[in-house]
């Protein structure tokens, strides 16, 4: 980032909250960077960028699409670095129906499921190669690199056949859905009018200026900045980088979000670049962690895909995973995960008993989260663990999740404080307001206090993938333990109970590897768990012996290991995550400080920094090149390609894996070793980033008929209303668009900020920000209170009148946003209370990777406090009453184009698709899309 | 009567080089991290009611007994920043010292600033021209005159071997003459405290520590602890963006000098540097500032003068006035006695 | 200050030496002149991350006498170049905070406040309350008859600020249990 | 404060605690609602950061206060004291040593009670600051009462018909007691003065704009309130030289004032007319008119004189500590310290002198 020229700072407040990060920024500007703001406020970030270019929440598609379009209609694209590199002369499938020609849905969508079958969107195949339908996709982020800037993990593609169960993101792990070594039908020339780069053209030629400024309330002059500094500074000698975080993700689009900008990046020729790609900008220690080795339901360790019903042998599994004779690393799937199974099951997973696959329970479905909540209102679910997490503020829809908690039996809450999540039922604001009465309450609540990242060793995973260890300064006081001493003897003790059991369900527990070494507090030893993440050879000459990679993985039970993508992390029984060789006496990429998976590459697809011949685009830009002498890749980084794949060298149709790579293949994680464009697979809810209204929007969306994203998962309660969009009756009662954010000062939900003088001082009420012009209009007194309404909730708050924020144009008509920062809960512990934003919100997701739309919503603000008590359900309902609302307003899938006229209804999917456009695989790129609350 | 107040070489009476800051305000982020690293590594209790302080993101007010380290926030129109160009040029046409880039750039200075390979002849001002957001990080000044340390009766106050201005806790009483005694409002006598200390331990999860130095005067130390041990300062070490540098004085300068001469090359002519010239009122300061507006705009005085340098003076005319009485006296006796 | 000593009067100091004005060395007391940083006196230093965002910083971490006494950047940092956040740099305050619970509470059904309970106790608890849910949430198979082999009794919601290790543990006995209904920060 | 039909339903908010600086926000030209607040002033050109002050007031209360009207009395009346021993007048002598010692002592204690850490007074001999006025100020205090302490001591023994048992020591108080005298008077003026120094040493807007002649000020203040504590003590055939001082004071005083008002900068010098220190300040210039003029025309009458002494004691202290308050309050309001600055600043630059300014353009 800091050899960027330019950097893009959307969906993402980094100043404010990555400021350690900013230090590059702020470097690359003293260079001479130019840096850009886009976000609804003038955050600190705006402060100190070159421009702020502000946007109306939920419309970053629109811009992106008008700079996609407005690269493409200039010739402003990287030509050679588009043909060779990208999936733009790929032919898509006659069959594919656009956005253009539908008035907002794709072909094959189904209204009745709300989902797509991806089969039209395929790539078109070449004759001789008819071994079936199934299209390449595959996944990861050629995300940019160099250091400390990609966010590798890639992401979450769903097998184009089976949309039914759309658990969320990772459902093919990092290597995307399976698929044979592929070959397609493509256009170099870019001429064939179903060619990736013709549909592009076509599907964002109504992404103009004019449509920028109708929907974002961009203005003109503003985006013609925007445009030109970002097409001045890509190319051969210059590069563009964008950062994104969780003003992206938190979207029914989200992930689309990030695809745009890939597509942008990729026609720029900023992908795998120095100074160029996107950076996720993750928000917690270890966020990047807990997806690798995930406590995510559908994901194993590694982004192996939990088994699903039906799935009923290893081979069904592994079959879904990936295919041998695909490219790339993924096609050894079957190591990976036999090494993980004999990890946990030991000698109990052998060959004959399919190496203990049986003993994974099926997933059938999706238990995110929100629908865990939705079960416990429903009494299905009994005990709820929750450590180092505060749903009852941080989580949308904070009513419901109190609600849910109230319907446990038992709620165990492990923290340093005592958070509004351990409280709720003393101090909570249902307890306030008489839904819930203390001694009605039969939950039984264990607080555990929890040992600090001082108190406990152990590894945090960063933004970058890189694995850092922490050393134990001291020992927990009192009663607090590590989350891993607690869950170590917790099973311990369930085992003991289960000792004499004979029945079969209890066998997975009693079998499980168990036994780590301990102190003399009985504190597990973290080490001896990395190890088993780590792996080992189980026999052989080498027995014993910690595996010193991944490659040296076998899918004869041979090898055991917990977590295939952090092989070699324990290399040689040395913790390299503990690597401490100071930065200043390594280079910039620092390569033995922490470690980096996959194989401690800190840099990921840097082969696309030089061209397809292999030299460096640029003397300015040079990175990792082709060594002519020694026959090998070279640079500044280790390559992330084949040392020895000579460019040029032609793909081997019948080798899978690494040995599949050609010679100027660079995204090498994805199936086809290209960058997407267009994505024939992978995405559920369409293989181009398309703008769609949010679920709660006061805008009819300009572009197309229909409203929101067809494809997004509503639940369409009495507990979960939405405010009505667009032209839709009652949408005047909730007329502002109110957005949440967070601040420097505080962490989440509050519970690491809160408790601390130091921190809640600094920002020690909740506010809301408002334009001058609303505050004139609604009466709002500065610093006085404000009361903001939504159709979920009602929640107080001082009033920062500030030029700041502004009121946008849209349509012709004022936008007025309110910001509202999350971090306050009510509750009696806390140095600063104060009402939670995120009550407001409603639950509406995003297909692809299940995070929900908490970036914007609608809202009411008028002056002075809330009511208390049961006037403040009497006000949330008469607010709901004028509205007209119901559980389906705003929930219909497919706009009724008689509230918005044009198109006819639900495109019926799969019919319109006589007129040919042969696909061709292709490859989109997303970053990292799970993402946490503001990153 | 011979000059009290300190020349700037004075202060050079030991080996050391004097340190100080240099406080960039136009890369501050506002993070703040240099408020809380500085009650952190002092120990300073927080200093709030826990109410937003009707100034922006800015609820911490100013500097003071328990905050050493403060963040300015300021929220500025079109017209303002045209104002703040305005008054910058003003300043470039009076020809003060050290006016326009130097002649060559030294390589050395500017600590996290790599010299530009891009931005080579942008000269246009940058565009943020109907809204701007000032950020600045404010902290004690240890000027070159000291009027804290001057009016100190006791001793408590003391020019440290790195020209640095330090309270020692122990010796001071609490007489509150140096708060007047300064004209930046930086120092201030501790109260109470907001919270009252359950226990007398530090350092116990828990527990709330007592407050320390209640009754005595308190401000920056410039890490006085630290530096002995050749770290760096709380803030300077914490700061993300190198907003807040460290360094010997003379270095510090001439990084700002350099720094100031680069953005007004950018044409922002509203930067200027404060505290840099060692013929002001207060014969310079320790930290050094660049500032986007006028000092008035985040707090400063704009003409701070050290009450020593008319001490002289107003000893000459105490003088005089003593006289007086006694002569009054006399005449009273004389004129009494008469009959 | 030691005892009263005549030599040791900053006003003879001040006779005795050049800083006659007794802005300077005159004045220093014992104290004073023996300062030293806690970082110094610090009975270790481990290396250690912050525990905030993602971005990973690192921390030095200054313990005496078994209390952690300072957390500060690591300058060997190549990611943070020994730089912190607000947030990172109220980390010894997370660690010593006020607020912070170090004793287990509990609650029982309908009860109004928390009463005082042994840790070992608490466990023993939790692993009879776990197995309980487990058995009565237990689906063998779904209505096709397809195996599920899962509990839907048990949940969990963690946060991002767990180790890897713990995180592994956590999921393999989740997984080994049947428990799917698991989830994280990371899609909150 | 907003205002709805909900509000009834909270409990009532605990009135704001402000810690410090003004009310609302005042920046950019113009200043509004600055001249809201002071309706006298001109509309001002002056920019601040919210209001807030830009020095701070020192923690000063009113017992300090009360040491600078004690100190000053102590001081006018070890002056008499030594007049009385040099013109023979014992009774003016005997009354004027016991009120210096009784004034100082009491002083001194209204001045300890004012440190933050009292139980460090004896910190202020500590060192000896030629830069410190309250360094200064301390050892002519411990000076001046050593002096005065010893007359006074031989004057109460003498009051107590020699009942103590001091053997031997008595001859030496005897002895010291006069050059006692004259030492607690060649520190008394500097006593009574060195008060308007320790003001205007500082950065207090209003006290150093004062500095020219505050001290004239305060000498008077000085001179007539411990004349006219004279006049109240003493009986009217030796307190003649008290009166006359007490007279002398109060015109001094009248006059000082008028002069130095007039040469400080009129808006620093503002605090000194407007609210409570103004009001304090014009009762005492009554009071000292009134005191004065009873004194000079009737203080031959004892119950003429003593309530003229009462007037004039009164109107010194009003003096202190209308001077005292006006000073806080113009610390407290950043306008006394940015509007004079910046015209300063201003004049110098017009006037050709650019190379003493904080801010430079590089």
């Amino acid at each position: 980032m800091a050899n960027a020229d330019c950097i893009v700072i959307q969906g993402s407040n980094m100043a404010e909250c990555h400021p350690v990060g900013y230090q590059w920024v702020t470097e690359a500007k003293a260079r001479g960077a130019k840096v850009i703001h886009v976000d609804p406020r003038f955050t600190r970030t705006s402060a100190v960028a070159d421009r702020h270019v502000p946007i109306r929440a939920g419309s970053d598609i629109v811009l992106l699409g008008a700079l996609i379009n407005h690269v493409l209609s200039n010739e402003l694209w990287f030509k050679e670095y588009v043909v060779a590199y990208t999936n733009a002369a790929t032919i898509v499938n006659e069959d594919f129906r656009d956005t253009e020609d539908l008035d907002g849905l794709f072909s094959g969508y189904d209204p009745e499921t709300g989902e797509y079958d991806l089969e039209s969107w395929a790539y078109s195949r070449r004759e001789h190669d008819a071994s079936g339908t199934e299209a390449g996709s595959g996944t990861t982020d050629p995300d940019d690199h160099e250091h400390r800037e990609d966010d590798a993990h890639a992401d979450d593609y769903e097998h184009g056949a089976d949309t039914s169960e759309r658990a969320a993101g990772h459902q093919y792990g990092s290597g995307g859905p399976p698929i044979e070594h592929p070959e397609f039908e493509s256009d170099p020339t870019l001429q064939h009018p179903r060619t990736v780069f013709q549909i592009l053209k076509r599907h964002y030629s109504r992404y103009t200026p004019e449509m920028v400024r109708d929907a974002c309330g961009i203005s003109v002059e503003d985006f013609d900045y925007l445009a030109r500094t970002i097409t001045e500074n890509s190319g051969r000698e210059r590069t563009t980088c964008f950062a994104y975080a969780v003003g992206w993700t938190q979207h029914t689009t989200g992930a689309q979000f990030i695809r745009a900008a890939s597509i942008l990046q990729l026609l720029l020729g900023n992908m795998g670049r120095p100074g160029g790609g996107i950076m996720a900008l993750r928000g917690h220690a270890s966020i990047q962690g807990s997806t690798d080795i995930p406590t995510l339901f559908n994901l194993l360790p590694g982004y192996l895909p939990m088994p699903r019903v039906g799935m009923d042998s290893l081979e069904d599994y592994l079959d879904s995973v990936s295919s041998r004779t695909q490219k790339g690393y993924w096609a050894h799937a079957d190591a990976y995960t036999i090494s993980l199974l004999k990890a946990w099951w030991g000698d109990a997973a052998q060959a004959d008993n399919d190496w203990a696959y049986s003993y994974l329970p099926r997933l059938n479905g999706a238990h995110g989260t929100y629908q865990t909540v939705m079960s416990m209102l429903d009494d299905e679910v009994d005990g709820y663990f929750v450590f180092g997490q505060n749903p009852a503020v941080g989580s949308a829809h904070g009513r419901m999740q109190r609600l849910g908690m109230a319907h446990l039996k038992w709620l165990v809450v492990r923290d340093f404080s005592l958070i509004e999540t351990a409280t709720w039922w003393k101090d909570g604001p249902e307890i306030a307001s008489g839904e819930l009465r203390t001694e009605d309450i039969e939950t039984e609540v264990f607080f555990m206090p929890a040992a600090t990242h001082v108190e406990k060793a152990g590894t945090f995973t960063q933004t970058q993938r890189l694995l850092q260890w922490r050393h134990q300064a001291t020992t927990p006081p009192g009663d607090c333990q590590s989350e891993l001493h607690f869950f170590y003897e917790l099973g311990r003790r369930i085992r003991s109970r289960l000792a004499e059991s004979t029945d079969e369900r209890d066998r997975p527990l009693l079998d499980l590897m168990w036994d780590y070494p301990t102190d003399e507090h009985g504190d597990p030893d973290p080490e001896a768990v990395l190890a088993e993440i780590n792996g080992t050879h189980l026999t052989g000459p080498q027995a014993g012996r910690p595996l010193s990679s991944y490659t040296e993985m076998k899918p004869d039970g041979s090898t055991a290991g917990g977590c295939w993508i952090y092989s070699g992390v324990y290399a040689d029984g040395i913790n390299h995550a503990a690597n401490r060789r100071p930065g200043h006496e390594q280079g910039p990429n620092a390569p033995e400080w922490g470690w980096a998976w996959p194989s401690n590459r800190r840099i990921l697809y840097n082969r696309a920094s030089a061209d397809p011949e292999g030299r460096p685009w640029s003397e300015r830009k040079k990175f990792v090149w082709w060594d002519e002498e020694k026959q090998q890749w070279t640079g500044q980084d280790v390559p992330d390609f084949p040392v020895d794949r000579a460019p040029g060298s032609p793909s081997d149709p019948r080798a899978g894996g690494a040995a599949g790579l050609a010679g100027d293949d660079p995204f090498i994680m994805q199936a086809d070793g290209k960058g997407w464009l267009f994505a024939p697979k992978g995405m559920v809810d369409g293989p181009l980033p398309t703008h769609y209204e949010a679920q709660e929007s006061p805008v009819d969306n300009p572009l197309y008929t229909q409203q929101q994203s067809p494809a997004r998962i509503t639940f369409p309660r009495t507990d979960n209303l939405s405010a009505p969009s667009a032209n839709a009756a009652g949408v005047g009662v909730y007329p502002c668009i109110f957005t949440t954010y967070r601040l420097t000062e505080h962490h989440t939900a509050g519970g690491m900020s809160r408790w601390l003088p130091y921190l809640s001082e600094l920002q020690p009420e909740m506010f809301c920000e408002v334009s001058p012009e609303l505050a004139a209009e609604r009466g709002l007194e500065p610093y006085g209170w404000a009361t903001i309404i939504s159709p979920r909730a009602a929640i107080e708050a001082k009033v920062l009148v500030t030029e700041r924020m502004r009121t946008l144009t849209v349509g012709g008509r004022p936008v007025h946003q309110v910001g509202l920062p999350y971090h306050w809960g009510v509750g009696g512990e806390a140095f600063v209370t104060g009402d939670a934003a995120n009550d407001l919100l409603g639950i509406t997701l995003d297909p692809n990777v299940q995070i929900q739309e908490s970036k914007v919503g609608s809202c009411d603000i008028r002056p002075g406090r809330r009511p208390h008590g049961a006037e403040l359900l009497a006000l949330i309902a008469d607010y709901q009453t004028r509205a007209g609302l119901t559980p389906e307003t705003s929930n219909e899938r497919v706009t009724d184009p008689g509230t918005s006229g044009a198109v006819g209804g639900p495109a019926a999917p799969g019919t319109a698709n006589a007129a040919g456009i042969p696909g061709t695989p292709a490859a989109p790129d997303t970053p990292g899309t799970e993402t946490e609350r503001e990153g | 009567m011979r000059q009290l107040t300190e020349a700037p070489d004075h202060i050079a009476h030991h080996e050391h080089p004097r340190k100080g800051f240099f406080t960039d305000t136009s890369i501050c982020i506002g993070c703040k991290a240099c408020e809380v690293a500085c009650k952190e590594w002092n120990r300073n209790p927080h200093d709030s009611a826990f109410e937003l302080l009707e100034s922006s993101y800015d609820n911490t007010g100013s500097l003071g007994a328990d905050t050493w380290r403060h963040v300015a926030f300021v929220e500025q129109s079109g017209q303002q920043i045209e104002q703040a160009r305005e008054s910058g040029r003003a300043l470039v046409s009076l020809g003060m010292p050290g006016i326009g880039p130097p002649a060559s750039r030294p390589s050395s200075a500017a600590p996290g600033i790599v010299p530009s390979d891009t931005a080579s002849s942008d000269t246009t001002p940058p565009d943020t021209p109907e809204f701007r957001w000032l950020m600045s990080s404010d902290v004690c000044k240890h000027c070159t005159n000291a009027g804290c340390l001057d009016v100190c009766p006791t001793g408590a106050l003391f020019r440290t071997e790195f020209g640095t201005v330090v309270v020692q806790d122990d010796v001071c009483n609490g007489c509150g003459t140096c708060v007047a005694g300064c004209p930046f409002g930086v120092i201030e006598r501790r109260s109470d405290g907001i919270v009252a200390p359950k226990t007398e331990r530090d350092f116990t999860p828990g527990e709330q520590a007592a407050t320390r130095n209640v009754g005595v005067a308190q401000k920056c130390t410039l890490c006085y602890d630290r530096m002995v041990d050749d770290q760096t300062p709380a803030c300077a070490q914490a700061c993300p963006t190198t907003s807040i540098k460290y360094g010997d004085r003379e270095e510090m300068v001439a990084t700002a000098r350099q720094r100031v001469a680069e953005l007004q090359t950018q044409g922002m002519s509203e930067a200027r540097l404060y505290g840099a010239n060692d013929f002001d009122g207060v014969g310079g300061t320790g930290s050094v500032f660049l500032l986007l507006d006028e000092p008035e705009v985040y707090g400063l005085p704009p003409d701070p003068r050290v009450p020593t340098a008319d001490l002289p003076q107003m000893f000459k005319r105490a003088g005089i006035a003593a006289a007086g009485m006694l002569a009054a006296t006399a005449v009273a006796f004389v004129a009494g006695g008469r009959r | 200050m030691a005892r009263f000593s005549f030599l040791e009067w900053p006003v003879i100091r001040q006779l005795r030496s050049s800083d006659s004005l007794g802005r300077g060395e005159a004045v220093t007391s014992q104290r004073t002149r023996e300062i030293a940083p806690r970082t110094a006196t610090a009975d270790r230093v481990v290396q250690s991350v912050c525990p905030y965002c993602a971005v990973g910083c690192g921390q030095r971490v200054f313990v005496k006498d078994g209390k952690v006494v300072q957390i500060e950047g690591d300058p060997d940092s190549p990611i943070s170049r020994g730089r912190l956040c607000p947030k990172g740099a109220a980390s010894e305050q997370l660690v010593n905070a006020p607020g912070r619970q170090t004793r287990l509470l509990y609650r029982a059904p309908r009860a109004t406040e928390w009463q005082h309970l042994d840790l070992d106790t608490a466990i023993d608890m939790i692993a009879d309350r776990f197995i309980a849910a487990r058995r009565r949430g237990w689906q063998d198979t779904d209505e096709h008859g397809r195996r599920l082999r899962r509990t839907m009794g048990i949940a969990a919601l963690g946060g991002a600020t767990l180790d890897n290790e713990e995180n592994y543990l956590i999921k393999k006995l989740f997984t080994a249990a049947g428990a799917v209904q698991i989830e994280n920060q990371a899609r909150i | 404060m907003t205002v709805t039909e909900f509000d009834s339903y909270r409990p009532p908010e605990p009135p704001r605690k402000r810690r410090r600086g003004g009310k609302g926000r005042r920046r950019g030209a113009g200043g509004a609602d600055g001249s809201r607040e002071m309706p006298m002033v001109p509309e001002p050109e002056f920019t601040s950061y919210y209001g807030r002050p830009v020095v701070k007031a020192p923690p000063w209360e009113n017992p300090i206060a009360v040491y600078f009207v004690l100190g000053g009395v102590a001081g006018g009346s070890s002056l008499l004291a030594l007049g009385a021993q040099l013109a023979d007048l014992p009774e003016l002598r005997r009354n004027s040593r016991i009120s210096a010692v009784a004034a100082a002592g009491v002083g001194a204690i209204a001045l300890v009670t004012d440190l933050g850490r009292p139980e460090r007074f004896l910190n202020m001999l500590r060192t000896i600051k030629l830069t410190s006025p309250m360094s200064l100020g301390s050892w002519i205090l411990a000076a001046f009462s050593t002096g005065a302490g010893v007359a006074a001591v031989s004057e109460v023994d003498r009051m107590t018909d020699c009942r103590a048992p001091l053997g031997p020591l008595r001859k030496v108080l005897r002895a010291a007691e006069h050059p006692a005298g004259v030492v607690a008077a060649v520190f008394a003026a500097p006593l009574a003065a060195y008060t308007a120094v320790l003001l205007s040493d500082t950065a207090v807007p209003t006290w150093n704009a004062a500095r020219e002649d505050l001290p004239f000020v305060f000498v008077s203040s000085a001179a007539l309130a411990s004349g006219g504590l004279g006049i109240i003590t003493t009986s009217v055939s030796q307190a003649r030289p008290a009166r006359a001082l007490a007279v002398l004071g109060a015109a001094g005083d009248l006059v000082a004032t008028q002069v130095m008002e007039r040469r400080m900068d009129p808006v620093a010098a503002e605090p000194l007319h407007e609210g409570g220190p103004g009001q304090t300040l014009r009762w005492s210039r009554r009071l000292v008119a009134v005191g004065g003029l009873g004194a000079l025309l009737g203080g031959g009458n004892r119950i003429v004189a003593a309530a003229s002494g009462a007037a004039l004691l009164a109107g010194s202290a009003l003096t202190r500590f209308g001077v005292l308050h006006a000073g806080l309050n113009s610390a407290a309001d950043p306008r006394y310290t940015i509007e004079p600055q910046k015209r300063r600043l201003a004049a110098r630059r017009r006037a050709g002198i650019t190379h003493d300014s904080i801010t430079t353009a590089g």
